[in-house]
């Protein structure tokens, strides 16, 4: 467990070389990529098992990096069962996902001209998402933060020619970049008021007598802040649907199971800080609570399939937050754990459908792909039925987990809405796989056929994972999920089943499907189109992602730009032309009126000289 | 006849001298009142010897050099002024300014 | 101390001072000799420097002031040739070192009598040695104007006018403007000298015994409270403060490459470095009582050169507004008087100007090619000029602080010291943490005109006309490399520099009342 | 009361050598022009060296007070007897080929020379007021001469009328001045009557001095009583103006300190801020108006003014540091400025023009001459490695010893303010495009001195030791500072 901060260096080490030496390697040195995770991933396990055999719990590994000042600051590891989950979760989907990137990244037969780059950000994202997992201090945290920011942005303008995607990327990073100007400001308040960076040491002593409570509340409240701009919480969320410009296997990775879980993992990380102050843990709760509503709302009326996706995802990433704001870490983690695994499957079977219908991505051009493409739709069901809530598959523990928080951990309010959104979440899944895979096939959709097996195998190890790892919730063999994905300072709590929850969300789901089938089930789409005209005006007002995106560029174009043209204009007219140059331009002034008294008659020199004797008299006489 | 008369005749004198200066346009009467300031203040020399107590005929000799320094240089300016009127065909110091500024 | 250590700061003064003459020497037509010169005594100064930074112990027990070495220069005055390296100093020597190499080796495309060019630029560099190296008040004022007199002849002969669409900046104007503003701001720092080795009245230049009469009360309060002004706006202007930093743009626009590498790159902390150096000093009383207007100039100037760079539209306009934007950084960690602080404005210094010469070096590489800095016209440059993007990119990364790059190393310190700080606006409110924070959001300001600019110039849509445009010469790329290396280094291990750096943090602090 | 004349031997071969150069003019009247221009320059030089040297090796450390207080031989004397020797040679070796071209009158010019390098000497070793009066006429009427000697130039006899006009009246001014201090005091030397112009400081003798000081104030071009000097600047054939501005206000800085150190001590209260005022005036002045200067002589005319105000600081400062910056940066001053005009002759000389724009693109016709002229602009414009830098330094440091904190802030401003037009004719030469291209040759004979004023220039900025101790020595030598 001492050598965990290997298993980032593998991914680092890949992408240092990659990035220097990739046009002397063959294939650009992809393969070399896929060994380093791979490696990654196997050295994730003796982990696991040496942390099991010494003990459930925080194991510190200190190292000291630099120090300035009075600060010093280290790039140990911290080893524990949250960081042991997103080890394993992180190294699998990026194992999956570059396997299936070899296959997605080649169109009839040659490689993607820059696949040695794309190799190499792939490697240096997974790199740094495990360093911020195992990351021991604030700053080693950021550090990591930032640079999976930078990864994203890469990746999302891997196709820089395309001017969506060069957008896209720059709205990413800015988006993303203006929540961790909350985040670094939290965190710089943190390390001001204990004088530390080490997380354990600050999370310990956060009830000590001398702090500033306010400080504390304060921090919460922008680190939380910049959990949103990355896990695309409202209202920093317009980024996510953009972000699907990049390749599908980067939104697979980065947009379902890695980066966007960053925000959940950081405030499960800094936990113990949002538990010691309820508004934060209100304030998280509500706005998990609105994205998912609004995800749901969103992913109902979108006619592009990775948009679905997208907003599915910002869907579930509002119920992560709605857990933690209900106090519920076990459910949050576990759910992102399942989540992570379904919705990579889901974006890989997407992408594998766009390979084979000429990126085609319009549901609505799609229908009836079950006989063409089996086992993508396969998987894309199951994804689909796990996420929608359906047992025995892997999410519905993990809602069903959610469900027991929420419900004692918050006020009626929250757990009705949250009902209402498990139906949406299974409205839109149902409408989604019966939309593209039943109906009937179209026309041009018939040269179909299934993908490459390279692709194939992959969808289908997720979907059997997908099935499985639900069951590790149960108490068998250890007493439940509760046990091992404990907070710092709380109680583990074995598996119990509540019986009515459980009903309930089993029934809601259920019914959401049945609804999608009525609606989308048939061919003739008279009921579909009915409940659009009727609902008119609010599905234009969906449909527009509620017009966020509308109000950021407008405050873009009319506000910041034109604040900084005014400002560039006035440094230039009044700060240069009149504060530079005035006194420039009156020195010349001077000397020109001072010239126009010499005017060449001797007189008025010889007055000079008169003048001059009458003034000095003057002064020497009265002593002045 | 004290000691003061004589200074403020010299002050008079001299003051008249100054006036013709400035006032007179042409270089030759201009030299004429130069003249005059440096008479002035000869005789103010030679009244501060007479009437000063020291006993040393410093005023004096001061006035003897003054006038052969005047001489001397009243001949200067004239021929220079004689230089003036063959480049530029008059006196008239209110014509020469052609440098200025 | 061994002959090196003994001599080697007199030789990074006297070397550049001898290629000088040597060019001299050497007729105009000779280009590729006078080029060679120029690129080896580059590279002497650099290990030089490097020898500078290395050998300087920051052990517990070494003295602050190291290597010193003294010539007395005007006995009855009190003047002597003093020069000596403190923690501060060592990181700046090395800076010099790193873009005097490659300044050298860039402005080897000079082609206009290139002799006389580098008769100049080594001008330059000798005077920005001697300042860092100088610690004798006379001296430091000799060799911070001796910097700038060969910047007028270098912006006005070799450098480039540009019109734009409502005013015109000729090469004379930008270069008349930089060289009458930093003479004016120099001569108040003439001011302050001069009152300070009266008043202290030890008939001495001497910085350590000025300091240690000063110490013993050998300045009154009042009299230090009405000269530091005059030291911040001095020193400030050359450090780009916010209301007197219109040269900056506009020089920059002007002066050939090189020269702008060397100026933004070292010059502008020349400015922050005679702050430090006289004015928390010599004045400790008056950086107390100014901090807070420094520290809020220092938060105006970040914000305000990040929005002002957003709209600009010439590529090096860009540029200089981000270098005003990237030295407000430097003057919040000055006037934070937090150890943290000071330690991160120093890191701040030696990071943004490596940083700052790689962005001169790229886009003067551009302008080369283009001939045109606009960045309306120029897009999609990615496709062809594959190194130019990287190195671009890699700057642009450095200056919106990405972790991993020393920009965030250095900003990190300076907003830790900024949510520290003690200074107190009029003794009530603490304006630490409320400047920080604004500090903070100028760097993401940062980022968002950066990427604008990276995403079209070089993101963009592919314009046919720029697909002629060659990539660097493998000259400069090996220069640009250069450039990277300490950034990244600085960046993922910066304890060395950082243990360099504290012994003349604690020294200077230490002297704070 | 015998008299020891050897103590004047200098002061007798300079009379000496100037007899005799225009004795040599008449004696060979049927040589052509150019040759005997070259033999008189020639004689004029070898002169001017051979008394350097003998004064130098006689009077090295002798100190004595001739005729009760007539003439000071001492140190003091003895430095400015150097570099008034000194600077004539020098003037002499850079405008040969201008006189060969444009002076009528080729034995009278170097003759006068020598009579005003005698008068100049003379005014550094007067110890009395008439002595005084005596040697800045022999001066005055020499360089009354030396201008209106241009050949075919109208502005020169303008010039000259209206400088011997001035001058006149400004002598009779200065005579009055004496006659009013001699009636109050009943004496003239300078150390005797320090005390008793302090115990009898009244109306009387307040417009004495001020009278005097008027009088040197026009020798020196100081603010009021400088009005003539631009048009003389102008008018006069350069070598002249270059004799002007370098020569004249040498020996009147001489006299001026020499008199208010001894005689001015006691009555410093009284004339320090009067005097300050008009320094303060003079550098305004002079560095306002040279902004919008477009001839360079003008320009240095006034240029040449603001000079004066800076080294009238280091007077009125009236400490050993302020007497000392004064003498090094009148030195360092006497440098700069003949390298400059030792260009403005050459490009006169060359293509006959005198406005700053005809200097466009020098810097391509002629690398060196350029490089002499930005050195003399930067050092002027007192920046580092050239003697202006040190020396408006230790002026400046001297003016806040003696407690003139505002007059060394207006001086550091005006030092600024002057940059601008230094600069433009830096900008002129290195960036303007050339009228007509084709090098522009120094003659070997002014070269050499050129050289050894650049190198003197870059000396005293970069190590000005030396030179400070000479004028240590020689300040130590004035009764007060003792």
């Amino acid at each position: 467990m001492e050598q965990a901060w290997l298993i980032p260096v593998f991914g680092f080490g890949a992408f240092a070389f990659l990035a220097l030496f990739r046009k002397y390697l063959p294939g650009q040195g992809k393969h070399l990529a896929v060994l380093a995770i791979i490696a990654a991933f196997v050295a994730v396990w003796p982990v696991l098992f040496d942390m099991l055999d010494k003990g459930v719990g925080e194991h510190h590994f200190p190292r000291d990096w630099f120090s300035a000042g009075p600060l010093e600051v280290g790039w140990g590891i911290i080893v524990d069962p949250l960081t042991v989950a997103m080890l394993a979760l992180i190294t699998f989907v990026s194992v999956i996902v570059q396997v299936y990137s070899l296959g997605y990244m080649r169109h009839n037969g040659t490689d993607d001209s820059r696949i040695g780059w794309y190799f190499a950000v792939h490697s240096l994202f997974s790199a740094s998402m495990l360093m911020l997992v195992l990351a021991d201090n604030l700053l080693l945290l950021y550090v990591a933060w930032e640079l999976v920011g930078l990864c994203s942005y890469l990746l999302i303008g891997f196709w820089f020619e395309r001017r969506s995607a060069a957008e896209a990327a720059k709205k990413a990073f800015v988006t993303t970049r203006i929540g961790d100007v909350g985040l670094l400001i939290g965190v710089v308040l943190l390390i001001v008021e204990f004088g530390t960076v080490d997380i354990i040491e600050i999370m310990g002593s956060l009830g000590d007598p001398g702090v500033n409570q306010a400080v504390v509340t304060a921090s919460a409240f922008l680190v939380f802040f910049g959990a949103m701009g990355k896990s695309a919480q409202f209202p920093l969320h317009v980024w996510l649907p953009d972000a699907m410009e990049g390749p599908t296997p980067v939104s697979a990775l980065i947009h379902a199971a890695t980066m966007v879980t960053a925000g959940v993992f950081l405030v499960a990380r800094l936990f113990p800080l949002f538990d010691a102050t309820d508004s934060a843990q209100m304030a998280i709760a509500s706005i998990g609570l609105v994205t998912a509503l609004m995800g749901a709302a969103m992913a109902l009326v979108m006619t592009d399939l990775k948009r679905i996706l997208a907003y599915s995802t910002m869907s579930h990433l509002g119920f992560m937050m709605l857990a933690l704001g209900a106090g519920g870490y076990t459910a949050a983690i576990f759910h992102l754990l399942m989540h992570g695994i379904a919705k990579a499957m889901l974006f890989l079977s997407a992408g594998s459908i766009m390979h084979a219908a000429h990126e085609e991505t319009d549901i609505r051009k799609m229908g009836g792909l079950r006989k063409r493409m089996p086992i993508t739709s396969a998987a894309f069901t199951i994804g689909a039925l796990a996420l929608a809530g359906i047992p025995p598959l892997n999410a519905f523990w993990s809602k069903d987990e959610i469900l027991l928080a929420v419900a004692d951990g918050l006020n009626p309010v929250f757990v009705v809405l949250f009902l209402i959104a498990i139906v949406l979440s299974a409205l839109y899944m149902g409408r989604a796989v019966l939309v593209v895979f039943f109906g009937k096939l179209k026309p041009e959709n018939l040269d179909i056929h299934e993908s490459p097996r390279i692709m194939a195998w992959p969808l289908a190890l997720l979907a059997g994972l997908a099935v499985v790892t639900g069951f590790i919730a149960l108490p068998i063999g250890y007493e439940g999920i509760g046990t091992f994905l404990v907070a710092p300072g709380d109680k583990p709590h074995a598996f119990e089943v509540v019986p009515i929850w459980l009903v309930a969300s089993v029934v809601l789901a259920l019914g959401g499907l049945a609804l999608a089938y009525l609606l989308y089930g048939k061919e003739d789409t008279s009921r579909v189109d009915a409940l659009r005209e009727r609902f008119a005006r609010a599905h234009d007002i969906v449909a527009n992602r509620f017009y966020m995106d509308h109000a950021y560029q407008w405050t873009i174009d009319r506000v910041v730009l034109k604040v900084s043209g005014l400002l560039a204009r006035f440094d230039r007219k009044v700060v240069n032309d009149v504060g530079v140059n005035g006194p420039g331009l009156g020195a010349v002034e001077a000397g020109r009126r001072l010239r126009y008294h010499v005017t060449g008659l001797f007189a008025d020199y010889g007055l000079g000289i008169v003048v001059g004797v009458a003034v000095l008299g003057a002064l020497l006489w009265f002593g002045v | 006849m004290t000691l003061l008369h004589f200074q403020l005749l010299s002050a008079a004198i001299f003051c008249i001298g100054l006036y013709g200066v400035l006032a007179r346009r042409s270089a030759v009467l201009v030299l004429m009142s130069i003249e005059l300031m440096l008479n002035a203040v000869n005789l103010q020399l030679v009244a501060f010897g007479a009437f000063s107590g020291f006993g040393t005929s410093t005023g004096q000799v001061i006035a003897v050099f003054v006038i052969t320094i005047a001489a001397a240089e009243v001949g200067l300016a004239l021929a220079i002024v004689m230089r003036l009127f063959r480049s530029r065909g008059g006196v008239n110091m209110d014509e020469i300014d052609v440098m200025r500024g | 101390m061994s002959f090196a250590e003994r001599h080697v700061l007199e030789w990074l003064i006297y070397l550049p001072m001898l290629t000088a003459a040597v060019l001299v020497a050497i007729p105009a037509a000779w280009r590729t000799t006078a080029r060679w010169v120029g690129i080896g005594s580059g590279a002497l100064l650099m290990v030089g420097s490097a020898w500078v930074f290395i050998a300087f112990d920051y052990s517990a027990g070494a003295e602050t002031f190291q290597l010193i070495k003294v010539y007395t220069w005007l006995e009855s005055v009190g003047i002597d040739f003093r020069l000596g390296v403190d923690g501060i100093a060592a990181p700046m020597i090395l800076l010099t070192g790193i873009v005097a190499l490659t300044g050298s080796v860039i402005a080897a495309n000079v082609d206009r009598d290139a002799k006389n060019y580098y008769i100049l630029l080594f001008v330059l560099i000798a005077g920005v040695y001697g300042t860092f190296a100088s610690i004798d008040l006379f001296f430091l004022f000799f060799f911070y104007e001796l910097a700038i007199v060969p910047m007028f002849l270098l912006i006005a002969v070799w450098g480039s006018s540009s019109t734009f669409a409502d005013f015109v900046r000729t090469k004379e104007y930008g270069a008349l403007k930089l060289v009458l503003m930093i003479v004016a701001a120099s001569v108040l720092v003439w001011i302050a000298i001069i009152a300070i080795y009266v008043w202290v009245d030890i008939g001495t230049f001497d910085i350590l015994r000025l300091r240690d009469a000063v110490q013993d009360g050998g300045l009154s309060s009042g009299a230090q409270k009405t000269l530091f002004p005059l030291v911040m706006v001095g020193f400030g202007l050359l450090a780009g403060l916010w209301p007197f930093h219109t040269w900056s743009p506009d020089g920059h626009v002007a002066a050939p490459t090189s020269v702008s590498m060397l100026h933004a790159g070292v010059l502008m902390k020349l400015g922050a470095f005679g702050i430090i150096r006289v004015g928390m000093t010599l004045l400790p009383e008056g950086m107390e009582a100014w901090a807070v207007v420094l520290f809020i100039l220092g938060t105006v100037n970040v914000v305000y050169g990040a929005i002002s760079a957003m709209s600009q539209t010439d590529l090096k306009y860009v540029i200089g507004y981000s270098s005003v934007s990237h030295m407000g950084y430097v003057i919040m960690g000055i006037a934070t008087l937090d150890s943290i602080g000071l330690t991160g404005a120093t890191l701040q210094m030696f990071s943004h100007g490596i940083m700052t010469a790689l962005f001169f070096a790229v886009v003067g590489a551009i302008y080369e090619r283009a001939h045109t800095r606009d960045t309306l016209i120029l897009n999609g440059l990615a496709a062809k000029m594959g190194w130019t993007t990287a190195f671009f990119v890699i700057a642009g990364l450095t200056s919106l602080g990405l972790p991993g790059l020393s920009g965030f190393i250095a900003e990190v310190l300076v907003f830790i010291g900024a949510f520290s700080s003690e200074v107190t606006l009029a003794g009530t409110f603490r304006a630490g943490p409320l400047l920080g924070a604004l500090g903070i959001l100028g760097a993401a300001i940062t980022a968002v005109y950066i990427l604008r600019l990276v995403a079209r110039v070089f993101f963009g849509q592919r314009d046919p006309q720029w697909d002629a445009l060659p990539d660097l010469t493998p000259r400069e790329i090996l220069a640009s490399g250069a450039l990277v290396i300490p950034l990244v280094l600085v960046g993922v291990w910066p304890a060395p520099f950082l243990d360099v750096i504290r012994p003349g943090v604690d020294a200077i602090l230490g002297g704070l009342p | 009361m015998q008299v020891d004349f050897t103590l004047l031997i200098p002061e007798f071969m300079l009379a000496g050598l100037g007899v005799l150069v225009l004795v040599a003019d008449f004696a060979v009247p049927w040589a052509s022009r150019g040759a005997k221009n070259g033999v008189l320059a020639a004689l004029t030089v070898l002169g001017l060296a051979v008394t350097f040297v003998v004064t130098l090796w006689m009077q090295w450390d002798t100190h004595e007070i001739l005729y009760e207080h007539l003439i000071y031989v001492d140190r003091y004397a003895l430095l400015f007897k150097a570099l008034a020797m000194a600077i004539g040679a020098v003037i002499v070796l850079i405008s040969m080929e201008y006189v060969h071209t444009r002076i009528r009158h080729v034995g009278e010019f170097y003759t006068l020379i020598v009579f005003a390098v005698l008068g100049a000497s003379l005014m550094a070793g007067a110890a009395e007021l008439l002595t005084a009066y005596i040697a800045i006429e022999l001066l005055a009427f020499c360089l009354y001469v030396l201008v209106a000697l241009s050949r075919g130039d109208s502005r020169s006899s303008e010039a000259a009328v209206k400088y011997i006009l001035l001058g006149a009246i400004s002598s009779a001014v200065m005579l009055f001045g004496i006659a009013l201090i001699y009636g109050a005091i009943g004496e003239t030397g300078f150390r005797r009557s320090e005390l008793l112009l302090e115990a009898v400081f009244g109306p009387t003798v307040a417009l004495g001095l001020a009278m005097f000081v008027a009088g040197l104030g026009f020798k020196l071009s100081m603010a009021p009583f400088h009005l003539w000097a631009p048009d003389v600047y102008e008018g006069a054939p350069t070598p002249v103006t270059a004799l002007v501005s370098v020569l004249s206000k040498a020996a009147a800085f001489a006299l001026t300190l020499r008199f208010l150190a001894e005689a001015g001590r006691a009555t410093l209260e009284e004339w320090q801020l009067a005097l300050a005022i008009l320094a303060a005036l003079t550098m305004t002045v002079g560095t306002f108006t040279a902004l919008v200067q477009d001839n360079i002589k003008r320009l240095l005319a006034y240029s040449s003014v603001a000079q004066v105000g800076f080294v009238l600081i280091g007077i009125i400062a009236l400490n050993e540091s302020g007497a000392r910056a004064a003498l090094l940066h009148i030195a360092g001053y006497s440098f700069t400025n003949l390298a400059a005009f030792a260009v403005v002759i050459a490009v006169e000389a060359k293509t006959g023009k005198e406005r700053i724009a005809d200097y466009a693109g020098l810097a391509s016709r002629s690398p060196f001459l350029a490089m002499v002229m930005a050195s003399a602009m930067f050092s002027l414009a007192g920046l580092p490695i050239f003697a202006g830098f040190v020396t408006k330094f230790l002026l400046f440091t001297s003016a806040v010893e003696g407690g003139l904190f505002w007059l060394m802030v207006i001086a550091v401003v005006n030092s600024l303010v002057s940059l601008y037009y230094y600069l433009r004719i830096v900008r002129e030469m290195y960036v303007g495009e050339p009228a007509e291209t084709g090098r522009l040759r120094l003659p070997i004979a002014a070269s050499i001195p050129v050289w050894f004023l650049f190198a003197g220039t870059v000396f005293v900025g970069v190590y000005p030791a030396p030179l400070m101790d000479a004028a240590g020595a020689a300040v130590g030598v004035l009764a007060p500072f003792l």
